[in-house]
């Protein structure tokens, strides 16, 4: 029943949106909307004026829980395919963190899913970035807001 | 088994990885013992603070243990 | 206080996706968040099998109505950029019809205000659908759950 | 005035556009005088089957005219 084409990766490079959303859209003629989420670094976190990130994570554990997303995704909505990516190691301002995209019939699914699966990723992978800031790095704080996303799903 | 810690608790702790470590019956033991150490290890190891993995799969306190699993102790994800 | 930089077209030339998303993270160092959603002409309709599509529009009124709702969207959420493309004239299978794409410091306004334009088009933009099909032509009726999608937002 | 007709209303009317209409006070009688015409356009210009728009932008039957308005008949819009 659930078929989408499935693609996890997890990498120090950037990623080429142009060429993802390509991926996404080939060989999907029953497809009539692509939805696309980019995660870039910001130049403000709370009172922080941000230089740079550096994202840590749990290897084997990442790609584990990305494709759990991704199957969660796949049994609640029907999807063509899913795709995300997330980056890792030191990354300057502006630099891509995150893509997620979602090929599906309607809007609405497509809409829906590629909010779930980020909404997901950024409670339940494990990542942690630390921010530089001019005078100091540090870890970030879990937000509450990202939790109670999470749990809107149900 | 084998314990390991990432993120702000690995700097916290000072360390990244413990091999050989227990049997313990189930992560609320392991925990437990691994908060013995000393002050520093009891308060940031508590299940308020931070995420359980047991192999790679988000857990809790009550999860049991045979000796083999590879367990993680993390602070809440920040990714995304 | 609302101050996102809005692009609007109306045009018969397919669009670069790659070159929309380039041109709304530009010089947005504020972004933490970009959301793209793109139709595209897909090959099963009710029970049709979809040959190609007519997109009819009414000129002036169309470009008028989406600089109308890209300003609702930017007077509801803070957001960075704003571009929604929409072709006209005759398209085939697995063309891009629409593309709407903004960016954001946060997700959640990014998600919002991106189905929120794609929702106000859908029922407010003066463009019309005439799918082709292997025996007929045919001109599309306006579907129940676009104006429930457009008035979920109040 | 003014009065243009898109999509299917155009093909089922057989015209796109009128000119010189009018003067009518609002839409409501504009709508009236047209549906005059035949079954088929009483029929195909009633509020429920079409929306109007004023000088491009979306209006009702009780918008008042001067007599230099674009008035436009449509089906419910099927972009996107």
């Amino acid at each position: 029943m659930s078929s989408a084409s499935i693609k996890i990766q997890v990498q120090t490079e950037d990623f080429d949106h142009a060429i993802e959303y390509q991926n996404l859209t080939e060989n999907q003629q029953s497809a009539g909307a692509v939805v696309t989420f980019t995660g870039l670094v910001r130049d403000m976190n709370l009172d922080n004026q941000v230089t740079g990130l550096y994202l840590e994570h749990y290897p084997v554990m990442t790609e584990k829980s990305l494709m759990d997303i991704a199957q969660q995704a796949n049994q609640r909505w029907q999807l063509g395919k899913i795709t995300i990516i997330h980056r890792v190691g030191s990354l300057a301002l502006g630099d891509q963190i995150v893509f997620v995209g979602v090929t599906s019939k309607h809007r609405k699914s497509a809409f829906e899913s590629c909010e779930f699966l980020i909404d997901f990723l950024k409670t339940s992978a494990p990542f942690w970035k630390k921010e530089t800031s001019k005078d100091k790095d540090y870890w970030i704080e879990a937000r509450s807001e990202d939790s109670t996303a999470a749990k809107k799903w149900g | 088994m084998k314990v390991v810690f990432f993120g702000q608790l690995k700097e916290i702790l000072g360390v990244s990885q413990l091999e050989n470590v227990g049997p313990f019956e189930n992560v609320a033991l392991l925990r437990a013992e691994l908060q013995k150490t000393d002050e520093n290890w009891q308060q940031s190891l508590s299940s308020e603070r931070c995420l359980v993995a047991v192999n790679h799969v988000l857990s809790d306190d009550s999860c049991e243990l045979t000796g083999d699993e590879e367990v993680a102790f993390f602070p809440p994800v920040t990714g995304g």
